[in-house]
């Protein structure tokens, strides 16, 4: 891949992200609504959100928070800077711990109950997720004989989804946690009737929010780039099926949210370790097998 | 399905159906007969008694008598109804429509024409509110 | 033990540690503690009221104003809100209350309302 | 070269006397920074000499080399007897017998047994050219540090502890003496007799303080340690009576040539055996947990810093010999096991040094899996791993114990707030967490050479397992490291004290800091100019571990990490935001600190972090990954043992 | 006709209502009433909310909860009183734990009557809520720009 | 060891509509000691009868709660009737119990759909609610309020409901069954649910029975009491079987609820077939005097009225036990050694109603 090409997924990826995911977080609400009877917001109300987030005054328990979030901010979009120029897949989600790790200390940098209490969770969110995250990597690894994702997609002849089911139903079961859908205890799940109330997010106010919330939105664009990944090959062709394939993984991803009860954080931890140790190890396995 | 997601077909019906959503405020809406929406005074036939102001658990309706007017803070009132089956003169009902949320708690006042000891009394205006 | 009405007893101090033992061991459930003050009588009524399935027995003990009843928490345990809102909101003295919430139970601005308004209401 | 090795060994051990013999505090701690001064100084400069020399692999015999063997001899007949007459009195006589054993079987083979050829018994390269400089440098760094906080110890904090500073500083110097053996020494018999030393005065320094808990810990410490002393002895044994040499590097070499035969295994699996005790894996991790009685942090970071360094040390020189077969299969999975089991153990305690002892174990088990697997990238990896991990946890371990004597605590949930109120000692403490575990600092880069490394080991089951291994090992590390660090960053609900850190305290610690950076910066450079030439020695191959490519990223992260958060630092500085109290339902006292509780008082908020006791507690685990480990290594030992008696 | 596109928050609290009006409030934001048409989010936290809805009167142990969480609100914010006890302490008014209405504690922007205030009530107060925070939104930024 | 926490939770809390506070004390997220405190929305209102008279009471008595605010309304009525002697007539009875069971059915899915929102089940709490909407509507339609109805009155109700109304309300109650018998299901079946219902906040018999508890609650834990077999209103005309569950937890709370959403639904059925045509009340004349005791089985279990009267308009005591006071000291129990995350379902799962407990 050409530096140039490089730079423009770099920019494409910073400038289209808040519009797509935006987007997509807009329908994922209208539809939502839909699946429970209701009407649901306009599909634009993401974007109302973040402006009104920003015009809010500014409040702060503890200054050191806002910093923190920009940093946090900052290193999600370096980690989908390093995925969409197509650098090192294993750096990529190495740098996304970095960021969560600052998110994590911008909650409890305020000495809240339900910040710190989310805290402990989203770390426990994040030691469940962790395992697949490099898993994923390493399946990459296996079936290409490379973490750069420029090659990964360059250099496969045919989709790798052939070689890594387990690891694909081990991702998107992951997803689930990823996206803070409901089915796990997660601090900052979008709906807010839990014990933790808003998790790492209670104490952000107004733009601080507002950043967190772009933040994942950049996240998720990596995600569900990395389910993308899955589907594309040399073959130009494949991108259609890996945005089917997205698509088909988010709507799957609102189905269950909106399917399940919010289940408790032991039990994500067991159920994603278990999926992660089933699934991707026994795909790991057998790849290894076939390798020699 | 099982135990796992066994709500999907209903919330996937529910996705390819008509929401049950009103489209309140963009359409009105009809309520039964019945509703206790707000107090309503026939002025008419008010004979200041003042049995409603007595009888208002919260104390919404004034009666005065010298200044012949009566006055209800919708604000106050809690749609009990005891006033209407308290009031001598049937003279109070209570009728579909609230009263609109506003900035401020005013008070709705009547001048009711009923004058004692002089049958013929004026016709008075009752002072619009300004909902 | 001097039968009121049905179902309901009068007792005096002495009887009630005996009678909630006795509910106890048959396993009745403590439906409620009702303090009163009746603008006429003067004192305190405080009924103890005991269900066994759909069976109920009440017990009214009288108590004057400044005298002490025993506290039934120790042996039934949900007694200490009764109690608690005994003493907070009647100002009736109950011994040794398990948990005793100090008048901090509802935490509320007056003193006594409940003693106090009769009082008032008596001189009417 | 010869003469500036034999100093480095025999310097610490004279000196030694001095610390013992001086009793005044304040000439003694003169004595001690200008022993550690001239360590230090002695150190970096044979090391650069040696660099400057070409960094050629030299061979030598030590000048004396006959007097050396018989003092190594009389050495070793000493400590035995002077183990079997401390486990007398304490009435451990399995101890006595361990060492006993251990110590007679080669000492009469090497007296009576086949004579042996006089081949070089000292080894200067690479490697031990990384190990001197760990052990000058960070060795001499906590020569200074222990001065100072002995003196708190005893004066202010443990009155009732006999003052035996003398002995104890004194023991620092043989320990560096020791470790500058192990590190050089080719000949078995002479690494042996500075391996038994390393024991002793680890056992002496546990047992410190002589409580009944430190006796036991300390006991504890010594019979697993005389444990891989046998192993040791063993290996001795057979490489005298079927290889008819003592000299570690033939046995490798005849192992590399010919790994199918587990006659050359067998010394081999013997070594690593020891390796394994000394570096403190499962099942043999107790006595490093045990240590931590000692006084924090000096014989705890000895311990973790350095002395654990020589089991790693063995196993690295061990991996050409490992690559791909059943002692390399053992060592990589108890690695890998340990690398796991001990995070876990790391996220249920809460008692700092605690978590800095199961880090260091669970740090130890990743180098130990890079050996096992015994490929350039892995040793690569493990050789970073070590440097980093040695230089981080001395500094980590300093400041624990810093902390302890300012706040009165080293639970962790007591170190709330450090950055407000003692902002210089948490700063250290930062930089030594973001060490072990953030992208992209040392510890993660050769995270991912490790696992890069796993995918492609040949043996299926090793390969899949270490894979998951570090996936999972990853994730629960990373979670004890930021419970802490979102801790240290949290809101402080103490007033500001007066920070009793002593001042020399502060300069081992700052430098240990700079040091740390400047390694981080220089990474590229260090593997450019060290670890190749490293992996050459060893392998004879050259490989490009990490590309250029990944080398940029790394350090356009690296530059994120410090870079990003001080321009977001400046950009909000400025910022003007109302201040409000923190959410509490509505129950705030007035501040962020109480609540109003349901008797109506404020009461004191506290807040802690998950130790998952219920989930992965000791209680639970423990004993399931002591059998779980025991049996790898005992499966492995039967394998290679049973194919070699064959 | 024009949709109401804005995102107020909701931070609902209950002072001492009977409940009657806090169900209709939660009420509102299930399918039937469904005010997330309007990007209404019922959030439980009051840094993130924009419209306090307070429901029933304020006794003497509410009094310091209520005006707490009204201070952690961020400006622009919008209160609303909705049912009569909030309004004005309704039939609870002669009670001796009763202060009276909402706004004995705090400013209050709309009241909301009825017993219970209906959902369409409560509604239409959120609607005039919203164009009560546009108004203070604006008001906010001309200040924050002079 | 310093890893406890003791974090307060509520009084306002999103997970918990009306205010309660609980000081909890964790380790990790296992609750070591839970102490509920009450009295954010004590109003005092027992304390109106000296400023009320008798009659405005009812309508004091009704908005001691919204979610049974027919219920509390009927048994103060009871209670004075009891006293002045007063003979209701039968169809008033009847109308009674039909508008008790219509609120026992919308109480129990407004409570089906707070706790499927307890357990961030959202849709289905939406669709709960929605179900819940249709009985509002029949309210509505019969007393012209959706939660507080101002249809009692000492002596018997103020509105009747037409023969048709009736008729129509058991064609919709029918049509509805199939709809809440499919979402019901999904309580009682699904994965995710039953991992946050079963086997939490178990309390024995034994122990429901020392703590007091009542209703639902203790009719999870195996105890066969329902007032209703009292046999009040029409109830001694009825044909119903008491609900009752083994499983003493939150599984077996959910499912005495269900049972007695479909038992509601019968019981309505039974009524409208058997309703008499009579009078709707009886004119009352007088002042109260003596007193009375009157328990009713409310959605949330036994509520206890004890009503004092002394000849004069104002009554000397009126005094409501209701059910979530009983059940706290319960509460209090389950909560101990249970999750953080289960507490706003424990909680949940007494039904709780502070705005009654608190008066
Ligand atoms: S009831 Fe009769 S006496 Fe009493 S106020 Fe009314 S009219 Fe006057
Ligand atoms: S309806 Fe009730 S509250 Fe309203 S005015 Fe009449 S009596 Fe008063
Ligand atoms: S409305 Fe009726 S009760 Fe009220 S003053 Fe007029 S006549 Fe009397
Ligand atoms: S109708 Fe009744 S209330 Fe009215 S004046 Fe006559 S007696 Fe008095
Ligand atoms: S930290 Fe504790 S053990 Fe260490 S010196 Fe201080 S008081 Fe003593
Ligand atoms: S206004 Fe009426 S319904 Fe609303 S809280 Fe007050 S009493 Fe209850
Ligand atoms: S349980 Fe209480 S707070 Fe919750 S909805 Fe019912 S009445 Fe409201
Ligand atoms: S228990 Fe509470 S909710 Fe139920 S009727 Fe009684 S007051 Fe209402």
């Amino acid at each position: 891949m050409t530096i140039q090409t490089r730079v423009l997924f770099a920019v494409l990826y910073v400038v289209l992200t808040p519009f797509v995911i935006g987007l997509l977080d807009g329908f994922d609400r209208k539809i939502s609504a839909r699946m429970q009877g209701r009407r649901g917001p306009s599909v634009l109300q993401p974007f109302f959100d973040l402006k009104k987030l920003f015009e809010k005054e500014f409040l702060t328990a503890n200054k050191m928070q806002l910093f923190l979030i920009r940093s946090y901010l900052c290193f999600i979009v370096l980690s989908g800077i390093i995925f969409f120029a197509g650098f090192d897949l294993l750096l990529v989600i190495f740098s996304l711990s970095t960021a969560a790790m600052f998110l994590i200390l911008a909650s409890t940098a305020t000495h809240s109950p339900f910040a710190s209490q989310g805290t402990s969770r989203e770390l426990v969110q994040i030691m469940a997720c962790e395992p697949m995250e490099l898993l994923v990597a390493v399946g990459f690894y296996l079936a290409t004989s490379t973490f750069t994702v420029s090659d990964i997609v360059t250099k496969s002849p045919v989709a790798n989804i052939r070689f890594l089911p387990g690891f694909f139903v081990g991702f998107v079961f992951i997803l689930t946690i990823k996206f803070r859908k409901s089915p796990f205890d997660i601090s900052t799940s979008h709906h807010a009737h839990q014990e933790v109330i808003k998790g790492v997010t209670s104490e952000m106010v107004g733009k601080e929010y507002a950043m967190v919330t772009i933040a994942e939105w950049y996240e998720n664009a990596i995600l569900l780039g990395i389910v993308g990944l899955f589907f594309v090959s040399s073959n130009i062709l494949t991108v259609i099926g890996a945005v089917i394939a997205i698509l088909v993984v988010w709507f799957l991803e609102i189905l269950i949210d909106n399917t399940s009860a919010r289940v408790k954080w032991q039990l994500m931890l067991k159920l994603a370790w278990g999926t992660t140790i089933v699934a991707a190890g026994m795909n790991l396995f057998l790849l290894e097998i076939i390798r020699g | 399905m099982g135990q796992f997601l066994p709500f999907s077909k209903q919330v996937l019906k529910n996705l390819f159906s008509e929401p049950a959503t009103t489209q309140y405020p963009f359409v009105p809406r009809e309520y039964p007969e019945r509703t206790r929406g707000h107090v309503d005074i026939d002025k008419d036939s008010c004979i200041l008694c003042g049995m409603c102001m007595r009888s208002c658990p919260p104390g919404a309706i004034k009666v005065d008598r010298a200044g012949k007017t009566w006055s209800i803070n919708r604000f106050d009132c809690i749609q009990c109804g005891y006033c209407t089956e308290k009031c001598p003169k049937k003279c109070l009902s209570i009728t579909p429509g609230y009263q609109e949320p506003g900035p401020e708690k005013f008070v709705y006042m009547v001048e009711v024409p009923y004058e004692p000891p002089k049958p013929a009394a004026k016709p008075a205006t009752p002072t619009p509110s300004q909902s | 033990m001097q039968e009121l009405k049905t179902d309901l007893f009068l007792i005096d101090k002495a009887e009630l540690l005996n009678i909630i033992m006795e509910k106890k061991n048959a396993l009745w459930r403590l439906c409620q503690i009702c303090c009163s003050y009746p603008k006429a009588e003067d004192h305190f009524e405080i009924t103890y009221s005991f269900a066994n399935g759909q069976e109920l027995a009440n017990y009214r003990l009288i108590a004057e104003r400044e005298e002490e009843v025993p506290s039934i928490s120790r042996v039934y345990k949900s007694a200490i809100y009764y109690e608690n809102e005994m003493h907070e909101l009647w100002g009736l003295h109950v011994e040794n209350i398990k948990q005793d919430f100090h008048d901090k139970l509802y935490r509320i601005d007056v003193e006594t309302p409940f003693l106090e308004k009769e009082e008032k209401n008596d001189g009417e | 070269m010869e003469v500036l090795v034999t100093a480095l060994i025999c310097f610490p051990f004279l000196w030694a006397i001095l610390p013992a013999v001086i009793h005044n505090s304040k000439r003694r701690a003169f004595t001690v920074y200008l022993g550690c001064g001239i360590v230090m100084v002695l150190s970096v400069f044979t090391a650069i000499q040696w660099y400057l020399a070409g960094g050629q692999t030299l061979d030598f015999r030590l000048p004396y080399q006959e007097a050396f063997g018989e003092i190594f001899l009389w050495g070793d007949i000493f400590l035995m007897c002077f183990i079997t007459y401390l486990s007398y009195k304490h009435n451990r006589l399995i101890i006595a017998f361990l060492s006993i054993i251990s110590t007679v079987v080669p000492t009469i083979l090497e007296k009576f047994g086949p004579e042996l050829p006089a081949g070089p018994t000292m080894r200067f390269d690479w490697l031990t050219f990384i190990m001197v400089l760990i052990i000058g440098v960070v060795g001499s760094l906590i020569g200074v540090y222990a001065v100072g906080y002995m003196h708190g110890f005893h004066i202010h904090h443990h009155k009732e502890v006999t003052d035996r500073r003398s002995f104890f500083l004194s023991m620092i110097f043989v320990f560096f003496g020791a470790m500058f053996g192990l590190v050089t020494s080719a000949n078995l018999l002479g690494l042996y007799f500075f391996w038994e030393i390393t024991s002793v005065t680890s056992f002496l320094l546990i047992g410190y303080t002589r409580t009944d808990e430190a006796i036991n810990n300390s006991f504890k410490a010594l019979w697993m340690n005389l444990l891989g002393g046998c192993g040791l002895a063993v290996a001795i044994s057979v490489g005298i009576i079927y290889f008819n040499t003592a000299n570690l590097y033939t046995l490798i070499a005849a192992a590399v040539k010919t790994p199918t035969k587990m006659l050359c295994l067998l010394p081999i699996a013997m070594l690593a055996f020891a390796a394994l005790t000394k570096s403190a894996q499962f099942p043999f991790s107790g006595w490093l947990l045990g240590a931590m009685v000692a006084p924090t942090p000096s014989s705890a970071l000895l311990h973790s810093a350095t002395m654990v360094k020589a089991g790693v040390y063995m196993l690295i020189r061990l991996s050409p010999a490992m690559a791909d077969n059943y002692v390399g299969n053992m060592v990589a999975l108890i690695g890998g096991f340990t690398f796991v089991a001990a995070s876990c153990f790391a996220i249920t305690v809460s008692d700092g040094k605690k978590v800095l002892a199961y880090s260091t174990i669970s740090n130890l088990g990743l180098i130990v899996a890079c050996t096992g697997c015994g490929y350039e990238e892995t040793i690569w990896a493990a050789v970073f791993l070590v440097i980093f991990h040695a230089v981080s946890k001395s500094m980590l371990f300093q400041c624990v114990g810093a902390i302890e004597t300012t706040i009165g605590s080293r639970d962790v949930e007591d170190m709330q707030g450090l950055m407000s109120i003692f902002p210089k000692l948490a700063f250290i403490l930062m930089v030594g967490i973001a060490g072990m575990f953030l992208a992209p600092f040392g510890m993660l880069i050769s995270k991912w050479a490790a696992l890069k490394a796993f995918i492609d080991t040949s043996s299926v089951y090793v390969s899949t397992l270490m894979v998951m291994f570090i996936c999972f090992g990853s994730a629960t590390t990373m979670f004890y490291w930021t419970k802490w660090m979102s801790k240290i960053l949290g809101a402080s609900k103490r007033e500001k004290s007066r920070d009793l850190t002593k001042k020399n305290e502060y300069i081992s610690m700052f430098f240990h800091a700079f040091m740390m950076i400047s390694l981080i910066l220089g990474f590229p450079w260090l593997s450019e100019h060290v670890l190749k030439p490293l992996s050459n020695d060893m392998f004879g191959v050259v490989k490009q571990v990490i590309s250029y490519e990944n080398m940029v990223i790394m350090i356009v992260l690296l530059c994120g990490v410090f870079v990003i958060p001080f321009i977001n630092y400046l950009l909000t500085k400025g910022q003007k935001g109302k201040k409000v109290i923190t959410y509490m339902g509505g129950a705030n006292a007035g501040d962020n600190f109480n609540f109003v509780s349901a008797t109506g008082d404020p009461r004191e908020m506290d807040i802690s972090n998950f130790y998952m006791e219920d989930l992965m507690g000791e209680k639970k685990l423990f004993t399931p990954a002591i059998l779980i480990s025991s049996f790898i290594i005992v499966v492995y030992l039967i394998i290679v043992v049973g194919g070699a008696l064959q | 006709m024009a949709k109401i596109h804005k995102s107020p928050w909701l931070l609902h609290y209950d002072g001492s209502s009977c409940n009657g009006c806090d169900i209709e409030v939660l009420a509102c934001t299930t399918p039937v009433y469904d005010v997330e048409r309007f990007g209404v989010i019922n959030t439980g936290n009051p840094m993130h909310a924009d419209i306090f809805l307070i429901t029933g009167g304020i006794n003497s142990q509410n009094e310091a909860v209520v005006k707490q969480i009204y201070d952690q609100m961020p400006q622009p914010k919008v209160v609303i009183a909705v049912g009569t006890c909030a309004c004005t302490g309704g039939i609870f008014k002669e009670c001796y734990n009763i202060k009276g209405g909402a706004d004995t504690v705090i400013p209050v922007d709309i009241y909301v009557p009825g017993c219970a205030a209906r959902p369409e009530s409560i509604i239409d107060g959120v609607v005039k809520g919203i164009g009560l925070f546009k108004e203070k939104a604006a008001a906010l930024a001309a200040q924050s720009k002079a | 060891m310093g890893n406890r926490s003791v974090v307060p939770f509520g009084p306002q809390h999103p997970v918990l509509p009306e205010p309660v506070h609980l000081d909890l004390v964790l380790e990790d997220e296992k609750v070591l000691a839970a102490i509920p405190s009450i009295g954010f929305v004590h109003r005092g209102l027992e304390s109106l009868t000296s400023k009320k008279d008798f009659n405005e009471m009812v309508y004091v008595a009704e908005r001691i709660c919204g979610i049974c605010s027919f219920m509390h309304g009927m048994s103060y009525c009871m209670a004075l009737e009891d006293i002045m002697n007063v003979e209701v007539p039968r169809r008033a009875d009847y109308l009674r119990t039909i508008w008790g069971e219509m609120s026992r059915l919308h109480s129990h899915l407004l409570w089906l759909g707070l706790l499927a929102d307890g357990f961030g089940f959202e849709s289905l709490f939406m669709h709960s609610w929605r179900l819940r909407e249709k009985i509002l509507d029949m309210f509505e339609a019969s007393t012209g309020g959706r939660v507080i109805f101002s249809v009692n009155t000492i002596g018997g109700v103020l509105k009747d409901m037409p023969a048709d109304m009736l008729k129509d309300f058991v064609r919709q109650l029918d049509e509805m069954e199939k709809e809440i018998r499919e979402t019901t299901a999904i309580f009682l079946d699904d994965y995710t649910v039953k991992s946050r219902l079963v086997d939490i906040g178990i309390i024995s018999g034994e122990d429901a029975i020392r703590r007091g508890a009542v209703g639902p609650m203790m009719r999870a834990s195996g105890i066969n009491v329902d007032m209703r077999k009292n046999g009040y209103g029409a109830y001694n005309d009825i044909d119903f079987e008491v609900i009752t569950s083994n499983k003493c937890d939150s599984y077996a709370r959910c499912e005495v609820r269900i049972g007695e959403i479909f038992q509601s639904i019968d019981i309505i059925r039974q009524c409208v077939a058997k309703i008499p045509d009579t009078e709707i009340n009886t004119k009352v004349t007088g002042m109260p005097n003596g007193e009375s005791i009157i328990r009713v089985e409310q959605p949330r279990g036994e509520a206890f009225y004890h009503v004092r009267a002394n000849g004069t308009k104002f009554l000397d005591r009126f005094r409501v036990r209701t059910p979530t006071f009983a059940n706290i000291p319960a509460l209090a129990q389950t909560l101990q050694g249970c999750q953080y995350s289960d507490v706003p379902l424990l909680v949940l799962t007494i039904d709780p109603c502070i705005s009654c407990t608190e008066r």
